[in-house]
């Protein structure tokens, strides 16, 4: 399990590529990337993402026991990204290795909902009028229930 | 104890963190106290809905003990992924 | 959309940087790889796949046709190769790029589900012992009904 | 009419395809006709549960019409993924 909270940029290959010779026997690799969308307007100059050192690891090392306690998995990777990010730029990434597909990906998904909503990051955007923090979805909140 | 505040509860408050003597038994004491400060606290805190708290780097709630707790943190629901 | 049906390997982390980079503004970028996996006690020399020359290409068409019409997609990606396959050696892979990974997740989930038991592909196992068709499960079946 | 034939059913029939002449109606007359040629059709086509069919490259069911068909496939359920 590896777990990465960094300002530098990631390549997905690379990082995609390393994961899975390091799983060869498992099958089934899932990953998923987040890339920052500009607004649906356009005009999002930057995103500026804040942390809280510490407690980030933390929190995403929990998430991640959680997911190894609760399917059967090989590995996993999550890599994320915070300060200022361009749009387009990768945010962060999550990988999981497991003999059946189905464990893979609902370990990813899984995450990635936890990450949401539970790990302590907060997403500005930065505008030619201004700075606003992404608000939290109600949405993102619920997709917790699911597990 | 060591009081540290996030995204836009640190934008209102104007700090990142701060040390903080207290007395207060709960989470809850605790806003009640820094809200009768001043008005940026007053602000910051205004509706208890829009924020969530850690103790010690663990989520927890408003009405948690504080005894034995160091850092005490306060931010808005986190937007990571 | 991209469909290749190849013998030849294809490198996951150059397929995934290539499809990402063309879906800059898509948010959520997915990715499942499968690779030959060993047998339970070891043992397996190779894997033998053959397919349906013309059908193949055709069926995964058809499958990335309705999860695009299912799902706000920016792209899809499908890669399935056949002949001989060596343990450890990637068989394929599928990637979805969404506005939102809830829909890239699940339009991944559904290519490869239909894959498993609607395109055209039958995999043999060889040991020392002889040659094995690998039989459809009906767990594989059963993930259908789901959609 | 060209038959092709995959996986074990290829392996049993022994060719991967032919040409076959027939007035069958259905699929289910073709296998029949198929299944009185020879011990290794008959083995092929034992079991039908075992088997799908495409007709012309789309998956079809047994009991549907060859008129027009050019091209029929005997196979067992894929394995792909």
């Amino acid at each position: 399990m590896r777990i990465s909270v960094q300002t530098a940029p990631f390549d997905l290959g690379e990082e995609a590529n390393a994961f899975a010779a390091g799983v060869a026997g498992a099958g089934a690799v899932v990953t998923f990337t987040g890339v920052v969308r500009d607004l649906p307007g356009g005009g999002l100059q930057a995103m500026e993402i804040e942390h809280y050192p510490g407690m980030t690891e933390k929190a995403i090392g929990d998430i991640a026991q959680q997911a190894a306690g609760r399917w059967s998995l090989a590995d996993v990777l999550v890599i994320h990204r915070y300060g200022r990010l361009a749009p387009g730029a990768p945010i962060m990434m999550v990988a999981t290795a497991a003999p059946h597909r189905k464990d893979a990906f609902e370990a990813a998904e899984y995450l990635m909902d936890y990450l949401k909503s539970r790990a302590p990051f907060w997403k500005k955007e930065l505008t030619a009028e201004g700075a606003d923090w992404v608000a939290a979805k109600d949405a993102d909140e619920d997709a917790l229930h699911r597990w | 104890m060591e009081v540290l505040y996030f995204a836009w509860v640190r934008e209102r408050i104007g700090l990142p963190r701060e040390r903080v003597e207290t007395e207060a038994a709960t989470v809850a004491d605790l806003v009640a106290e820094l809200r009768a400060r001043e008005e940026r606290y007053e602000a910051a805190f205004a509706d208890l809905s829009a924020l969530r708290v850690a103790l010690d780097q663990e989520l927890a709630e408003f009405d948690a003990p504080l005894e034995g707790v160091r850092e005490v943190a306060f931010f808005p629901p986190m937007t990571g992924g």
